[in-house]
């Protein structure tokens, strides 16, 4: 509070619509109003959120590096023993940078969900027919919206790499390994390149995602730790720790590597010096929070009635814009996720559903605007983050310091000025 | 066998209403409910019991009363009446179990549903004019205290004023024309099966028949008689509305068939062209005021008096085919009536408006009401004659008995089918399509139970589109019995001569056969 | 073994319809726990069941006179409603080319809609469309044709309305729903009109009847005019084929079965009712102009659409609307080969624009380009299903035009000319849409491509497959003619028209010679084009204008004419100082006369034709 | 006159910076004759930065290389050649603004000790670690 008089005294008050949130911000606070609520919201659906990107992360890698170009990938969403071992490298003993004190394996809730589902122990293929398993299509949609602005965006170095042509040369290389023994995939190649070097781009984007989730999920388990242990007081402090987490594993390298009868190419190696931040995390938030593509259910594609903006800079149809109430129906593809996260919410969380709206009933739109929330929290890390990056601190006694951090969260802020962002919902409690 | 359909609802509204202790209000409903299913039951017997090849009365029961008068306590049961008395049985029980279970002043509530039904059933059953009349008048009361205590807005004591007066100028105006039958045919009693109106002149039963279908016109209603429908409607409250629309109106068009053309199947023919296109002009009407309507029971309210405009031209043709479909009309009109009020009591409990403008989006699966949204657009498509559904094989018989009569009439009721599915499409749009308004779809739930009466009736709906022959072998011997009961009254050696029984299309000339006699 | 199945062919139908109730638990408020892709499963599951039971049953029905098996449905009063069931080469083959499509398009659909929850919903109304078109197909029937068609009506309301929160959904679907349902009022009334005279509703009856029925001329123009209106509905003529473009807001596996197999409902129905629509000649003339105007009018307007899947919609009124030519011209076999050949070409073409859309967001013609490299599988199967559709040898459609254009050549050479125009310019539509989505260079949407996966993939390839293939099929059902006896003049002239069509479009699109994007001159004449010669606004301003503004004022009439006066008087008795209750014994009266009145009305209406009665035997 | 690592090494107050700079291997090219601009910041600079970053980025060398490449600018720009320019591209690739209308600022960060010159190069010591974006 000290902090926001010291600001308050030296600017004028902001005009922006959205004065109250720039106002939070520049007190260090986040787009999410700080109360006790919301952060039992936001950490709780962290959690619930961390258990299945535990495995997303691990299934893209796992196509990324292994699966590669098999043109009938049936059991690519069936992740093998290594895979689920797999050490995450900021969890568990022998972690890089140790950020959850879990083990580095894949999580034991997402284990057991695994083998047992919300129904019985059974095969694995009955579990997949059923139905009753990690909607891994919804990683996959991320991966492709990450795909298809990637060029647009401008953001890091990975895109243009990618036509790059010490990429097509490396690409070259796996592809001819992988696919040695099978001339007709050979001939195939001979005589469209482009169609398996595009699809090899797409593998390098899952490999990007993969590498990007896996650190987030250990931060959410972390945060959900530190919650349990009464860790966080507010709203700010969830915030806080995200952004420290950016900054710390903003260096990450982010690389695509394939291995081919157990031999090791390096399509993206990581001596490129691609960075988490630059070429994963930045280019995820904006293709994914604020981009992706408008639902079918919601827009209509016609070309004649331009309900798809004419430029790929224009779409705002990410989980920070998107209408959470139709979820559960047809064409609202954030339904698979809410699904995922359902399985695993903490039961404070589940309790508190049950006290509102239509309890365990609606909880499936609960969960997702509560998921709203936190992403306009994370989002509030990583414009916080790219304040400190890239301006200045908070208490800078330049004036003119400060007016230009205004100008940035404003500049910020005014991506919420559409009719459809929500950011006015969640300013209040009544939207669940 | 039969009186104990009218007086176990009459001794249960008695035990309700007068029971000394004070009742708890699910105690109420749960009694009532228990008559209620204790009626289903027997009219199940009744339905296995029945002779379908047996056109006359059955289960007939017979006990002087009023020698003097005419009055004879005279009940049976035929084709005609067993399908109506089947429906009533049900929809009372569907208006019992759809009430809300906090409504108020619980006991008077449940015994007049019960009063109802025991005056409905009593009317379908009776067998003495006189009687029918009583039965006929007794459940205008009930009716009225219905609207008036339990109706909607403010407008409901309007609306069951003005209902009451328009039914009970009906009852006046049937009164007398059976007075001046009975008295006129030189009859002793009042009974149905003495009264015969061969010998009268054709004036005098021309005026007897106008006089009983301006009664029953009011009581279907037939535009523009209707007046009073669209306010009752609306301003009862859904399970009121079920048993008027459902139920009541039933009354009117069984009384044109049964009394109508039953009683008077030589003057039937002059009437028949007036009243097909009253038929066709009330199913016209009823469709393209319903498109306009913003109110969606207002809408399905309207839509009502459009599908009694095809029972009337059933009935009006009057061939073997188009009677069957009239009959079968009814109780598809009947039980679609009753879907569609239900369902939109639920909507308007749960969302707090019937307005089209407001509604939106309630097929949203998680936030929205989607079973009910379902059912909707069931109960809707039933209502156009989608094929599958009851209302299509009842409408499809009353066109094709009736093309070959009156061919242009029936012409403008295949538009009104498809004028009908305008306003069920307008309606389905706007409520169940469509996206939740985020401010306000913060519905509550609707529970299983309050989903029970709507599957009830949707599943009886689909099993009689897909097996109609259960909703059309009741009545087919009686009604093939009045067919040629209307022609062989004509002229019997011509029916002999042209009736073959093979082909609808090839139905005797009636008309022409009449206009020769004239 | 065959007999088993042929017996048991009423099953057909049956199977999708299990698939559909079996779907029905996943529905979303009632299994909440797991997803709902297992109601996809099963249903194609049954569709496969289904298909296989028709390729079994098909060799017991070869070269074998067809057989009728009767089911009793209804049998009330004199009108005797069993349902008869035709089963021959054509009719078991229909059913396996319609389970056959409805496979991969639910194979395309696991693909398509991997990111959508209304599997349950959508698989179902998949499986109701492919039980009734196996009915229709099956059934032999014009009544319980018509009792198809109209559920199929109501299905296309809940298919096209699957994302209905979407409101071009929501009115895509209600004007789907209304046009088809103003075809099946005619064909309606058209049923109705033709039992009395023909006494049966048997299509081998009918047809039987046709050939000896002596009927008014007038009649038989009037109700084959209204038996005409059900299959324009259905197959999207002029002037109801606006809703073929609304229910593009569908989703693309739908579209699939829309633009090959349920517009050829109406098709199917047309080729059976030939026959009777023959009585009279005024009919078939029609039926010939509808067809003209569409196929030509189709054609124009699917070049001037930006839409990818509209461009496509089009293309398929244009073809069913040559099929209309072929009815109307007697030749029924022509026209359920082209049928044939369209359906299976439309469904590879509409995957392939459907495999583009799917990953490139946009449907926007000019906002695709360059993906031929990265996107052969498309690409190819695009090239194949254009081939496929135009008079291009050795594919199916070639055969198909061949047939009606040569039985035509001696007779009727304008139509001759308009099929050949046709074909023109619906080449030069298709090069467009290929030249302008995998020719040129990549923009900004199509930048980043790969090719989909193999739930879409698959079932495009063996399509494509299938496709190439069907020369070889027509050949063994001795389907194709002979070289010898083709009029080679004919065949030329159809597939110069192709090469003309598809060398001028490349030309423009891919050439370098005309500016992008290509515009016509007039502005006006290019929107006249693009906004489907404003047909939506047309209804719009007539059909619609005038339904609501005659319900508005029957309305108005009813609330103000015939229930105001009843308030009319309560005011009156305001101003006479009487207070306002509704029971006052005054207001009673005024009840009363009211009830007079409209009692008076009622029976003058009723008493007509006596009271006339009257005064003429008065007078006399 | 010392190259530009040896004026770092021997100031004291570069500690973080010469670490990294070896560890990122990147000692031979700074000692190469250039010329370069070096925005050196102080140790206080990366102290200021959030606890783990350093440590990650010195476990990957390639990415490190890449923050600290781009603090070099190739050729010797003094801070009058600075003053006439709005940015300049850095080795990394990414441009960094420079504003010299009120002080000396690169980016957010304000040098403290202009224009140190070396053999070859010159050195602006900043008080803040500069990110790209």
């Amino acid at each position: 509070m000290t902090i926001a008089t010291e600001t308050k005294a030296k600017l004028p008050p902001s005009k922006h619509e959205f004065a109250d949130v720039i106002h939070r911000l520049e007190a260090g606070g986040a787009m999410l109003p700080d109360t006790p609520e919301n952060l039992m919201q936001i950490i709780g659906i962290y959690k619930a959120y961390a258990v299945p990107m535990d495995f997303y992360w691990r299934d893209l890698l796992y196509i990324a590096e292994r699966v590669f170009l098999d043109p009938f990938p049936f059991f690519k969403y069936f992740i093998p023993k290594e895979y689920l071992e797999l050490h995450n490298h900021y969890a568990g003993d022998d972690a890089d940078l140790r950020i959850w004190r879990g083990e580095a394996t894949a999580h034991p809730e997402l284990l057991e969900f695994m083998e047992k589902g919300e129904t019985l122990k059974m095969p694995k293929l009955l579990h997949h027919w059923l139905h009753d398993r990690v909607n891994m299509e919804f990683a996959e949609e991320c991966m492709r919206a990450m795909l298809w602005h990637g060029k647009d965006m401008g953001w890091g170095q990975f895109d243009p790499y990618l036509d790059s042509e010490e990429y097509i040369a490396n690409a070259d290389k796996a592809i001819k390994a992988y696919f040695k023994y099978n001339p007709v995939m050979m001939a195939l190649y001979k005589a469209f390149p482009d169609l398996f070097l595009e699809q090899c781009r797409q593998m390098s984007y899952y490999s990007n995602l993969g590498l990007f989730w896996e650190i987030m999920a250990p931060v959410f388990f972390e945060m959900s730790d530190i919650y349990d242990e009464g860790g966080f007081k507010g709203v700010p402090d969830a915030m806080n720790f995200l952004v420290n987490g950016i900054f710390a594993i903003a260096g990450r390298p982010i690389y695509h590597h394939v291995y081919i009868r157990g031999e090791c190419y390096e399509i993206i190696p990581k001596s490129k010096g691609f960075m988490w931040l630059y070429e994963a995390a930045l280019p995820y938030v904006e293709a994914v929070f604020y981009r992706t593509s408008p639902f079918r259910g919601t827009k209509s594609y016609n070309a004649q009635a331009k309900q798809v903006p004419d430029h790929q800079k224009d779409f705002h149809y990410g989980i920070l814009y998107a209408d959470v109430f139709p979820v559960g129906t047809a064409g609202i593809p954030p339904t698979l996720l809410m699904q995922d996260m359902l399985h695993f919410l903490p039961p404070y969380l589940v309790d508190y559903y049950h006290q509102h709206c239509r309890g365990e009933d609606d909880m499936l739109i609960q969960l997702g605007i509560t998921f709203q929330r936190s992403m306009y929290c994370v989002t509030s890390a990583v414009i916080q983050a790219l304040r400190t990056a890239l301006l200045y601190p908070l208490d800078d006694p330049n004036p003119k310091h400060l007016q230009a951090n205004r100008a940035f969260f404003e500049a910020q802020i005014d991506r919420f000025k559409r009719p459809e962002a929500r950011l006015r919902n969640i300013q209040s409690h009544n939207y669940r | 066998m039969l009186s104990a359909l009218i007086w176990i609802p009459i001794l249960g509204a008695a035990l309700i209403g007068l029971w000394p202790a004070a009742i708890p209000a699910s105690r109420a409903r749960l009694a009532a409910l228990v008559i209620a299913s204790s009626l289903i039951v027997w009219t199940i017997v009744l339905l296995s019991q029945f002779d379908i090849s047996n056109a006359g009365m059955q289960f007939s029961e017979l006990v002087p009363w009023i020698d003097t008068l005419g009055l004879n306590y005279s009940l049976g049961v035929d084709g005609l009446s067993l399908p109506l008395m089947a429906l009533t049985a049900l929809l009372t029980w569907i208006a019992i179990y759809s009430t809300n279970e906090s409504v108020e002043r619980p006991r008077l509530y449940y015994s007049l549903i019960l009063l109802v039904n025991a005056g409905v059933i009593g009317g379908f059953l009776a067998q003495n004019l006189l009687l029918f009349v009583l039965f006929y008048e007794v459940e205008l009361i009930p009716f009225y205290l219905l609207i008036a205590i339990w109706g909607g807005t403010t407008r409901r004591g309007y609306a069951a004023m003005k209902f009451l007066i328009y039914t009970a100028v009906s009852g006046i105006l049937i009164l007398a024309a059976f007075l001046g039958l009975t008295w006129l045919s030189g009859s002793s009693t009042f009974d149905y099966e003495a009264i015969i109106t061969a010998g009268l002149p054709l004036t005098t039963q021309l005026i007897l028949l106008t006089l009983l279908l301006l009664g029953f016109g009011i009581k279907i209603p037939l535009v523009p008689l209707h007046t009073w429908l669209p306010d009752a409607y609306v301003e009862a409250s859904p399970p009121v509305a079920i048993l008027l629309g459902g139920v009541m109106a039933k009354l009117g068009t069984y009384g044109l068939v049964r009394f109508g053309l039953g009683l008077f199947p030589e003057t039937w023919a002059l009437v028949a062209p007036g009243l097909a296109i009253l038929g066709a002009v009330s199913a016209v009407y009823g469709a393209l005021t319903a498109i306009a309507q913003k109110d969606i029971k207002r809408m399905v309210a309207y839509s009502s008096i459009g599908h009694m405009g095809y029972v009337l031209l059933g009935a009006a043709a009057a061939t073997q085919l188009s009677l069957v479909g009239a009959v079968a009309q009814m109780v598809a009109h009947g039980l679609i009536l009753a879907i569609l009020f239900h369902l939109v009591g639920v909507i308007e409990t749960k969302v707090g408006t019937r307005e089209l403008d407001i509604l939106n989006g309630l097929m949203s699966p998680v936030r929205g009401l989607p079973l009910t949204s379902a059912l909707l657009v069931l109960g809707g498509m039933a209502s156009a004659g989608i094929p599958g559904m009851a209302g299509f094989i009842a409408e499809i018989l009353v066109l094709q008995g009736s093309y070959a009569i009156f061919p242009i009439p029936t012409l403008i009721c295949v538009v009104c089918t498809g004028l009908t599915a305008v306003y069920f499409v307008i309606l389905l749009n706007r409520t169940c399509f469509g996206k939740l308004d985020n401010d306000t779809a913060y519905y509550p739930q609707v529970k299983f139970s309050e989903q029970v009466p709507a599957l009830v009736l949707a599943a009886t709906i689909f099993f009689l589109g897909i097996q109609p022959t259960w909703l059309v072998r009741w009545s087919e011997t009686t009604t093939n019995a009045m067919v040629a009961a209307v022609q062989i009254n004509v002229d019997r050696q011509l029916a002999n001569e042209i009736f073959d029984g093979n082909q609808a299309g090839k139905s005797p000339p009636v008309f022409a056969a009449v206009k020769q006699k004239l | 073994m065959a007999g088993f199945f042929i017996q048991s062919i009423w099953l057909i139908p049956c199977y999708a319809l299990i698939g559909a109730l079996l779907a029905l638990p996943w529905s979303p408020a009632v299994i909440r726990k797991t997803g709902p892709r297992p109601s996809g499963y099963v249903n194609l599951l049954m569709t496969f069941l289904a298909f296989l039971h028709g390729v079994f049953a098909l060799p017991g029905t070869w070269n074998q006179p067809a057989q009728e098996v009767i089911i009793p449905w209804l049998q009330v009063a004199n009108l005797d409603l069993s349902i008869p069931l035709q089963i021959s080469s054509v009719t078991v083959g229909a059913t396996i080319l319609v389970t056959g499509l409805n496979l991969l398009a639910q194979i395309y659909a696991v693909g398509y809609l991997e990111m959508d929850w209304g599997w349950a919903r959508f698989y179902s109304l998949l499986a109701l469309f492919e039980a009734g078109m196996c009915a229709l197909v099956l059934c032999n029937s014009l009544f319980f044709s018509y009792m198809i068609l109209e559920v199929l009506t109501l299905g296309t309301y809940l298919l096209v309305g699957l994302w209905f929160s979407q409101p071009l959904v929501v009115t895509g679907a209600r004007d789907a729903f209304l046009t088809k349902r103003v075809g099946d009022l005619f064909l309606l009334m058209g049923v109705l009109a033709l039992y009395p005279i023909a006494g049966t509703w048997n299509f081998t009856e009918l047809a039987q009847w046709a050939t000896t029925a002596n009927i008014d001329p007038k009649v038989a123009a009037l109700v084959g005019l209204a038996l005409l209106a059900g299959p324009m509905g259905k197959c999207a003529q002029f002037p109801l084929h606006l809703w073929l473009d609304e229910a593009m807001e569908g989703p693309v596996p739908s579209t699939i079965l829309r633009n090959s197999v349920v517009v050829a409902t109406g098709a199917w129905v047309l080729v059976k009712l030939e026959p009777v629509l023959a009585l009279s000649p005024l009919v078939m003339s029609a039926t010939v102009y509808i067809g003209a105007v569409t196929a030509v009018g189709g054609s124009l307007i699917a070049i001037a659409q930006i839409d990818a899947k509209r461009a496509l919609s089009y293309s398929v009124s244009a073809y069913m609307g040559l099929v209309f030519i072929a009815v109307g011209t007697h030749q029924t076999d022509a026209a359920l080969l082209l049928v044939l050949t369209h359906a299976l070409a439309m469904a590879l073409l509409v995957m392939s624009s459907g495999a583009v859309i799917w990953n490139n967001i946009t449907q926007d013609l000019t906002q695709l380009g360059g993906l031929w490299s990265r996107r052969p599988v498309s690409g190819l199967a695009f090239v194949v299903g254009a081939a496929g559709l135009l008079a291009f040898p050795p594919l199916g459609s070639f055969w198909a035009l061949l047939k009606l254009a040569d039985a035509l050549w001696a007779t009727q050479p304008v139509i001759v000319g308009i099929v050949v125009v046709v074909n023109a310019l619906t080449a030069f539509s298709l090069t467009r849409e290929f030249s302008l989505i995998f020719g040129g260079k990549p923009k900004q949407m199509s930048v980043r491509s790969p090719e989909v996966h193999w739930p879409m993939a698959l079932p495009m390839m063996i399509l494509m497959g299938f496709n190439l293939h069907v020369p070889l099929v027509l050949q063994s059902l001795s389907l194709l003619p002979d070289w010898a006896d083709v009029n080679k003049n004919v065949a030329s002239l159809l597939i110069l028209s192709s090469v003309f069509g598809c060398s001028l479009a490349g030309v423009i699109y891919l050439g370098g010679i005309v500016s992008k994007p290509v515009r016509l001159p007039s502005k006006a004449l290019q929107d006249f084009f693009a906004y489907d010669f404003y047909t939506a606004k047309l209804y719009r301003l007539t059909v619609v204008f005038s339904v609501g503004l005659v319900s508005r004022l029957i309305s108005l009439i009813d609330r103000y004419l015939v229930d105001g006066l009843v308030n009319l008087v309560g005011l009156a008795s305001i101003f006479g100082g009487e207070s306002l209750k509704y029971s006052t014994s005054g207001q009673m009266q005024f009840y009363a006369f009211t009830i007079l009145l409209g009692v008076g009305v009622l029976g003058m209406m009723v008493g007509w034709p006596f009271l006339s009665h009257l005064a003429l035997n008065i007078s006399l | 006159m010392a190259d530009i690592v040896d004026i770092a090494v021997s100031a004291g107050s570069f500690q973080t910076l010469v670490t990294a700079v070896k560890a990122a291997g990147l000692v031979d090219t700074l000692k190469s004759p250039g010329p370069f601009t070096v925005f050196a910041p102080t140790d206080d600079a990366f102290a200021k930065l959030p606890p783990g970053t350093i440590q990650t980025l010195v476990q990957n060398i390639p990415q490190l290389a890449r923050i600290l490449t781009f603090h070099v600018v190739s050729g010797k720009l003094m801070k009058a050649d600075l003053a006439k320019l709005s940015s300049v591209i850095s080795v990394e690739g990414s441009p960094i603004k420079i504003d010299c209308s009120d002080g000396f600022e690169v980016k957010n960060a304000t040098v403290v000790a202009p224009d140190i010159e070396a053999d070859n190069g010159v050195i602006h010591v900043i008080d803040t670690v500069i990110l790209m974006g």
